[in-house]
């Protein structure tokens, strides 16, 4: 695992460019824990100072510093987009590979559940639940049901690998020794998935902090949290576009294009280092 | 041909179902809407007038009664799907009397006009522009196009409108941005009309477009340099078979088929996409109209909207699938 | 674009000059590095490091040697198939249809374009992909030879009809996907595809590796019959020598880039004066000999760092202080025969 | 590279750019077309997107529109109370020529009518459109004023074609304000078109027949934009008393979000704004060199005469106790609250009238010494806690960065800022809450049966922001105080909520006033403990908080029985007013401040503080009057 990361750290721009801006960004989320000021408070400093030394990034109309607010905000959208993540890859793990492996009714009645998914519109799902769950619709909660919306495409992808593994000799062998479909998956399955979930985890990421994003925004979130989706909102209920309090939206936005980024730089890499045929053609390796 | 008949049916039962599921799973959640519709109207008719309290609850009485909230469940139940089967979504809760599918008529061509187009566009230009990058990929304008379709792509698709909408309002005001067309012309088949049509889309399409290029850029540029280093991609160059026609018909030709799934899958995104466009952009459409009818606990219309998403969604990635064996020919019916 | 190109010029630089003595094909000294760059690191892989060697018309000459040993890449620079980070470093590859020019990778596209399948074709590596799975095989057909053959479509395409049954092929396959076909039946094809245009010479990269034993031999059956046929060259790249063995009318070993031994093939078999080639043959299953077979000790030579002298050098039973120092010379040792070792050629070194 | 790219990256650059050049600077919003700018009053309609433009049938329930100009301009009713001091008196005999007159136990009206009125189809304004109007909606129940009609009117009578006789069903001597635009009122419609139409509830009134000086023009059938005409025979409408009004053409838009509507005024593409965030009227008042607004400097808005308040639900066991309620309105400094919500574009009010209109003068005014002498008992301690000077001190803190846009006058300081509010105390507040039974465990405050104290304070969200921010800084003030407040964004769902009850608190308002007239039975009348509902009832209109008082009702009861213009109504309102400071059923705020902003390029005229003859904000059906007193620039 470390040779790896060290072939791409020498051998890949993307990598680490990525490497470079998620660490950025990573760091910036870190430095959250260290804020003077407790996140949610307003009016705790001057409102609307423009960035200076005191305040690098300024201060919003609601008398919050940017900078440190951004690092609780962009703290909770990274950490949205993660738990997002790791649920809606378990859940099209599991199904990918059922629905793959076991074919026949079990298959067709999971891919018409996933076909669902594919084709309701989401939004107006998430904006019932919020009017359903209300207060208790919390970051967490949100996550939950984002991952439970999220899942659909990556478990076809999923599938059509397990389609083809269960044709693959080593999974009748496996048959044959008596293995049960549980093992299958887990043992000799998973393995070969992996490097497809782990590309699509950053992209469902991208997927699910820009949907957060666009929730808050329209303030269809829990907008108690500090998020990147909930800062935008809160500058837009306070015009800061037009009042010319530009770093209130900037900052936030630059962060969160820096993270989505340097997220994509590094499921773009990591792609290219499980595909063997860019990997050869990019190191120039030996005389084929 | 008659395998092909079998799989036709399995894919059309198969559509049956997702839609049948998709629609009831619809009905369930605007249904559990805590909106009532009824006090909804109440609270937009009278909270400026003075209305005697004692009023209200006849009002609220009558009302329900017009709405045809009345009856048990299980009727409205029925009542919704010999409904849909007419394909009439009956009366819109928050403009009675006005039906359901008469606001929907009205702002279908704009969703559909901007979004179905952009979204091919997009996928042309992205694909088209990817193949080239994937095959010429030396060439440094398509490479510095790859450096900022890398860049733009995982962009949430707000910020890029927002963005856009701040360069081209505020800061070089040179787009219109609100509306989707200019104030007091005559709709039809006039220059004038289409031309203010025209220019009122260029910023939603563009948003629409810039972010969309990127991942069918990259998409089709990875496929691409994977086939060009395929054997008969290789063959086909010691063959000297001529360049634009090994692009052609070796290269996107064997790209295509995955792309065009991605494109069915992509509709899906439309109805989406069109709450935020409409809502940064201040263009008129289906999104509008469906987050109006969410605040108003308008159920009949949400499901209206919702259940012509799932149909188009579903029909569209029917129609790919059906269409699918014609494009490539190793794939056998299943 | 697809329609056939007008030839301007009746092939000038093939005419009938040559005399029949001279080679269609002459490798001079040829270098082809593969070279990176990666942010201040440099690799540089000599796949094929001076060789040489000439093909003659009307021949079949075979290259041997283990994966890695570079004869696929010293293909690909006679082919033309130049692609980064492949380059070619020194040396010429002159064909006698193409005198101007120091090899396909130095020829602009339109004379590419016009020699390449008219002049000189290709039997691929793995055939079973070589054929585009979206084209009939009437297309893939229509899309390498109409150029050069012309007329009109109908009549181009029962002239393809009547060549494809020469290899023993129903015309019906030209109508049909190639995943439609079995490999044999594809593997046809190409051959079919190779020799449409009669082409004066013909590289053949491990044509028959993929195919079971009973296909294989039929296959090369055939390209013997089509190359006497036309009295083409072919220039035959296998690993397996005892295709060579059936097949090659002379014979080049190949060791870590290098050329070590040519000769005509039953003379390298019976006569093998390098220790390599010792080996190589030595390792041919015989029935009857149950004697175990020795393997090499060591690993291929790396090409990026090279060891220096002879490559066989860290390997070679035979190995002298000499050999690590110097490179030996490829000397005619033997009418026919030549053979780069020290042990072998004492003193020819320069 | 091959010919193939470059041609196609050719092509991609030449079209790009071709698309731009389609567009032509100067209209980034767009303005109505083909009709002269110069005689067009452009004016943002904050309903939005209207869904069902082509509907114009106001008297079905929330069928369509109402304020894209139709019930500003096309429509008119009887009388008109104006919030401010009204172009000719705040009372305004619009289709009747004089005031109501009732008999003498309130249960007959009559009403003269103006002669020479005429519909824009060219049919004479007659009592018969009256008794229309009323039969029509009694008879379909499903009409918007169906059931306040049905349960007054018992018949009606017209002696003459210009005298209706209304007998009413009980007394009520309130009955004429349902024929009194406040806002809105119930509107006349054209009997001789609703007689033809089979079912009136599904009848479009497209296009609609007007009774008031515009008819409609054109409008998108997207809902964007409603344009309306001068009629030709404006001279035979009500506002023809007044003058000729200076536009000829009114369009009604949808401008798009805050941001737009400051960038569309500074490109004087929209003349009136009805609302934004302070920080865009702080940005218009800066950058727009033609922008006005009702204040000449700071704080700008119209005060409505509406009283955005802190709501309990007093149904709520922690609300039931008046202790707990004045407890928490000591924890709010109102001066952040102010700074926040409005940046201190705000006018307070400590007590439950809006401080607007005739308000301040006949309530706050005469109530400020009873104020100052008030005295609450938390059981340790007796205190004053009415602290008159905030509004002064507001001033003071604005005036380093506003300076000379602060007004100097203390006299002027209060009537843009407003008076007194209560101190904060948390050592008060906290024996208060002792004194309920709450404890503070570890500085958080437990409620008596040893849960924590939680407080959810509702807020609309984006569709309000000013509320929004309000809300989030009680609930912060709240928070540091050691209770568990968070804001609760309702978004749409607020309405169905505020009507359930399914609330604690909520920023919103239940006192609701004329403005111009001091009678405040518009909104108390409502508070009666006889429409309070059930807990998990809806509740009907205005008494949000579910609070119930046997003095309260005393004082209503007293009210129905006396004359609308009757002085003695200012008591009982006085009496109201002490009643609401003891119990604190809702925390009063502050005016509804409403940011209309108008641009002076194209008209000039309009109401402000300084010439206050109407409402500026342009979905009031009073803005009407408007018209008449704007004149061209000529430009």
């Amino acid at each position: 695992m470390l040779a790896i990361l060290r072939d791409l750290l020498k051998y890949n721009l993307e990598f680490r460019i990525g490497i470079i801006l998620v660490g950025i960004v990573i760091g910036l989320a870190g430095l959250s824990f260290f804020s003077p000021y407790p996140p949610t408070d307003v009016y705790v400093v001057a409102p609307d100072v423009p960035p200076s030394a005191e305040y690098w990034f300024g201060t919003t109309s609601r008398g919050q510093d940017v900078f440190w607010q951004l690092t609780v905000a962009i703290r909770n959208t990274l950490l949205f987009g993660l738990t997002v993540a790791v649920i809606s890859r378990v859940l099209s793990l599991v199904i990918g590979l059922l629905s793959g492996y076991k074919g026949g009714w079990i298959d067709r009645a999971l891919m018409a559940v996933n076909d669902t998914f594919i084709v309701i519109p989401l939004f107006p799902l998430l904006v019932l639940f919020y009017f359903v769950l209300r207060d208790s619709m919390s970051w967490l909660l949100l996550a939950v049901i984002m991952a439970a919306l999220g899942w659909a495409y990556d478990a076809r992808l999923i599938r059509s690998v397990a389609m083809s593994l269960k044709t693959r000799e080593f999974t009748q062998t496996a048959v044959f020794s008596g293995m049960t479909t549980r093992e299958i998956l887990a043992r000799e399955h998973l393995p070969y998935v992996m490097p497809i979930v782990f590309s699509t985890t950053m992209n469902n990421m991208n997927w699910s902090i820009g949907l957060e994003v666009t929730l808050s925004v329209l303030g269809f979130t829990d907008i108690n949290t500090p998020t990147i989706g909930g800062m935008i909102y809160w500058a837009n209920q306070h015009t800061a576009m037009v009042a010319g309090v530009w770093w209130w939206i900037a900052f936030p936005v630059a962060v969160v294009i820096m993270a989505f980024v340097g997220l994509f730089l590094l499921a773009v890499s990591m792609n290219e280092y499980i595909d063997p045929r860019s990997r050869l053609s990019r190191m120039g390796g030996g005389a084929r | 041909m008659s395998g092909y008949l079998a799989y036709l049916a399995k894919r059309l039962g198969q559509f049956v179902l997702v839609v049948f599921i998709g629609v009831n799973l619809a009905y369930v959640v605007t249904h559990a809407t805590p909106i009532d519709p009824v006090e909804q109207s109440i609270s937009a008719a009278t909270s400026f007038g003075n209305t005697a309290p004692e009023a209200i609850e006849q009002m609220r009485q009558s009302l329900k009664e017009l709405y045809g909230l009345g009856g048990s469940w299980s009727q409205q139940y029925l009542t919704f799907w010999s409904r849909i089967l007419r394909a009439d979504f009956g009366p819109s809760l928050s403009a009675f009397p006005t039906p359901v599918s008469a606001l929907i008529g009205r702002a279908l061509p704009w969703t559909m006009g901007l979004l179905i187009v952009s979204t091919v566009v997009t996928w042309a230009l992205g694909n088209l522009l990817g193949g080239l990058a994937g095959y010429y990929q030396r060439n440094r304008a398509l490479k510095l196009m790859g450096v900022v379709a890398m860049g733009l792509h995982p962009i949430p698709y707000y910020i890029v409108a927002l963005v856009l909408l701040i360069v081209f309002g505020f800061v070089w005001p040179v787009l219109p941005i609100n509306g989707g067309s200019a104030m007091n012309l005559p709709q039809g088949w006039t220059w004038a009309y289409a031309s203010s049509v025209l220019l009122h889309s260029i910023l939603p399409a563009l948003s629409l477009i810039l972010i969309g290029v990127g991942s069918w850029f990259l998409g089709m540029r990875s496929l691409v340099s994977n086939i060009v280093t395929e054997d008969y991609v290789q063959f086909a160059e010691l063959g000297g078979v001529n360049r634009e026609r090994i692009l052609g018909s070796y290269v996107m030709r064997n790209a295509l088929g995955p792309q065009v799934t991605g494109l069915a899958m992509s509709l899906g995104g439309i109805f989406n996409g069109a709450i935020i466009t409409e809502k940064v952009f201040g263009y008129p459409g289906v999104g509008t109209l469906l987050v109006d009818a969410v605040y108003a606990g308008d159920y009949g219309l949400v499901l209206g909207v919702t259940t012509i998403s799932i149909l188009g969604v579903s029909i569209g990635v029917l129609a790919i699938d059906l269409l699918y064996p014609l494009l490539d020919p190793r794939v056998q019916v299943r | 674009m697809s329609g056939p190109v007008a030839l301007k010029q009746p092939m000038t630089p093939v005419a009938s000059a040559a005399a029949s003595t001279e080679p269609v094909l002459q490798v001079r000294d040829v270098q082809a590095h593969f070279r990176t760059h990666h942010f201040g690191v440099s690799r540089d892989v000599r796949a094929v490091d001076g060789v040489t060697f000439d093909v003659r018309r009307n021949e079949i000459y075979g290259l041997a040697g283990e994966s890695s040993s570079g004869k696929t890449t010293l293909i690909k620079t006679i082919a033309g198939a130049i692609k980064p980070p492949l380059e070619v470093v020194g040396g010429s590859i002159r064909f006698s249809f193409l005198p101007d020019y120091p090899g396909l990778h130095a020829a602009p596209p339109e004379v590419l374009e016009r020699v390449r399948w008219r002049h000189l074709s290709y039997v691929m590596q793995g055939s079973m992909n070589v054929l585009n799975p979206m084209r009939r095989v009437i297309d893939t057909f229509r899309d390498f030879a109409w150029r050069h053959i012309g007329g009109s479509r109908r009549a181009f395409e029962e002239r393809v009809a009547d060549h494809v049954s020469r290899v023993r092929l129903d015309p019906a396959v030209l109508r049909a996907y190639p995943h439609e076909l079995s490999g044999g039946m594809r593997q046809r094809v190409t051959i079919a595809l190779a020799t449409i245009c009669k082409p004066e010479f013909i590289i053949a990269d491990e044509p028959t590796t993929a195919l079971d034993v009973i296909v294989q031999k039929d296959v090369l059956g055939m390209i013997r019959g089509i190359q006497r046929e036309m009295g083409s060259s072919v220039l035959f790249v296998t690993h397996d020598m005892g295709v060579h063995a059936h097949l090659t009318d002379r014979l080049g070993i190949m060791y870590g880039g290098r050329l070590v031994e040519e000769a005509p093939t039953p003379e390298v078999f019976a006569r093998p004066l390098h220790p390599y080639t010792t080996y190589l043959i030595g390792s041919l299953p015989r029935i009857g000999d149950d004697t175990p077979r020795k393997s090499l000790e060591g690993s291929p030579p790396n090409l990026a760092d090279p060891p220096p002298g002879c490559r066989f050098h860290p390997r070679c039973p035979l190995a002298m202080d000499i050999c690590s120092r110097q490179v030996p010379p490829m000397v005619e040792t033997l009418p026919g025969h030549r053979v780069a070792c020290h042990a072998v050629n004492p003193g020819a070194a320069a | 590279m091959s010919r193939t790219p470059r041609a196609w990256l050719l092509a991609a650059c030449v079209f790009a750019p071709s698309l731009f050049g389609l567009s032509s600077p100067g209209y980034t919003q767009g303005i109505p077309q083909n009709i002269p700018r110069n005689e067009t009053l452009i004016l943002e309609n904050p309903e939005g997107t209207i869904k069902n433009a082509g509907w114009f049938n106001i008297w079905a329930i929330n069928a369509g529109s109402q304020s894209n100009g139709l019930q500003q301009v096309a429509l008119d009713t009887l009388w008109y109370i104006d919030p401010e001091s009204g172009i000719d008196g705040v009372w305004d005999n619009s289709l009747a020529s004089d005031k109501p007159a009732y008999n003498a136990d309130f249960t007959e009206m009559t009403v003269k009518l103006r002669k020479g009125i005429y519909w824009s189809d060219g049919v004479e304004f007659t009592a018969a459109d009256v008794v229309g109007t009323v039969d029509t909606q009694i008879k379909n129940p499903g009409m918007r004023f169906s059931a306040v009609l049905a349960n007054n009117v018992a018949s009606m009578e017209t002696p003459d074609d210009y005298t209706v006789v209304f007998k009413l069903k009980k007394p009520n001597s309130r009955f004429h304000t349902n024929f009194t635009v406040r806002w809105g009122a119930i509107w006349i419609l054209p009997k001789h078109i609703f007689e033809k139409v089979a079912d009136p509830l599904k009848f479009d009134f497209n296009k609609p027949v007007s009774l008031g000086a515009y008819v409609l023009h054109s409008y998108d059938p997207d809902g964007k934009w409603y344009i309306w005409q001068l009629r030709d025979d404006w001279q035979r409408t009500t506002l023809a008393r007044f003058g000729k009004p200076g536009p000829k053409y009114l369009a009604y838009v949808d401008p798009g979000p805050p941001d737009k509507r400051v960038i569309a005024q500074l490109n004087h593409e929209l003349d009136v704004v009805h609302d934004i965030a302070p920080e865009g009227m702080f940005t218009l008042a800066k950058q727009g060199k033609s922008t006005i607004s009702w204040f000449k400097g700071f704080p700008y808005g119209h005060p409505d005469p509406t009283l955005p308040a802190l709501i309990f639900n007093t149904q709520n066991e922690n609300f039931k106790n008046k202790d707990v309620r004045w407890a928490l309105a000591l924890l709010i400094d109102i001066k952040s609250v102010v700074m926040a919500a409005y940046r201190g574009a705000a006018t307070i009010s400590a007590i439950g009238v809006p401080p607007t209109g005739k308000h301040v003068q006949a309530y706050h005014e005469p109530m400020e010494a009873w104020l100052k002498d008030f005295e609450l008992d938390t059981g340790k301690q007796k205190f004053k806690p009415y602290d008159p000077g905030v509004g002064q001190q507001i001033a003071a803190m604005l005036r380093p960065s506003l300076g000379d846009q602060i007004p100097k006058d203390p006299k002027e300081v209060e009537k843009a800022f407003g008076m007194g509010w209560w101190k904060k105390n948390p050592q008060a507040a906290q024996e208060l809450l002792e004194r309920a039974g709450y404890k503070k465990v570890g500085g958080q405050w437990h409620t008596p049966d040893g849960k924590p104290f939680t407080i959810r304070v509702m807020v609309e969200g984006d569709l309000r922001p000013v509320m929004t921010r309000a809300g989030s800084m009680i609930a912060q003030e709240w928070k540091q105080a050691g209770i568990d407040a968070k804001i609760d964004v309702a978004q749409g769902t607020l309405l169905t909520r505020r009507g359930a009850g399914d609330f604690d608190t909520f920023i919103g308002w239940s006192v609701e006033t004329w403005g111009g007239h001091q009678d405040l039975s518009y909104f108390m009348d409502s508070w009666h403990s006889q429409f309070v509902a059930e807990p998990g009832k809806p509740q009907p209109l205005r008494n949000w908080q579910r609070w119930s008082n046997p003095e309260l009702d005393k004082i209503i009861e007293k009210t129905r029985t006396i004359d609308f213009d009757d002085p003695k109504a200012i008591e009982l309102g006085k009496d109201y007013v002490k009643l609401a400071v003891r119990e604190m059923p809702t925390i009063p705020l502050m005016a509804y401040n409403v940011f209309t902003a108008m641009d002076q390029t194209y008209w000039t005229g309009y109401p402000t503080a300084a010439n206050p003859y109407t409402n500026p904000v342009p979905n009031w059906g009073n803005s009407r009057y408007m018209f008449v007193k704007l004149k061209p620039t000529g430009k």
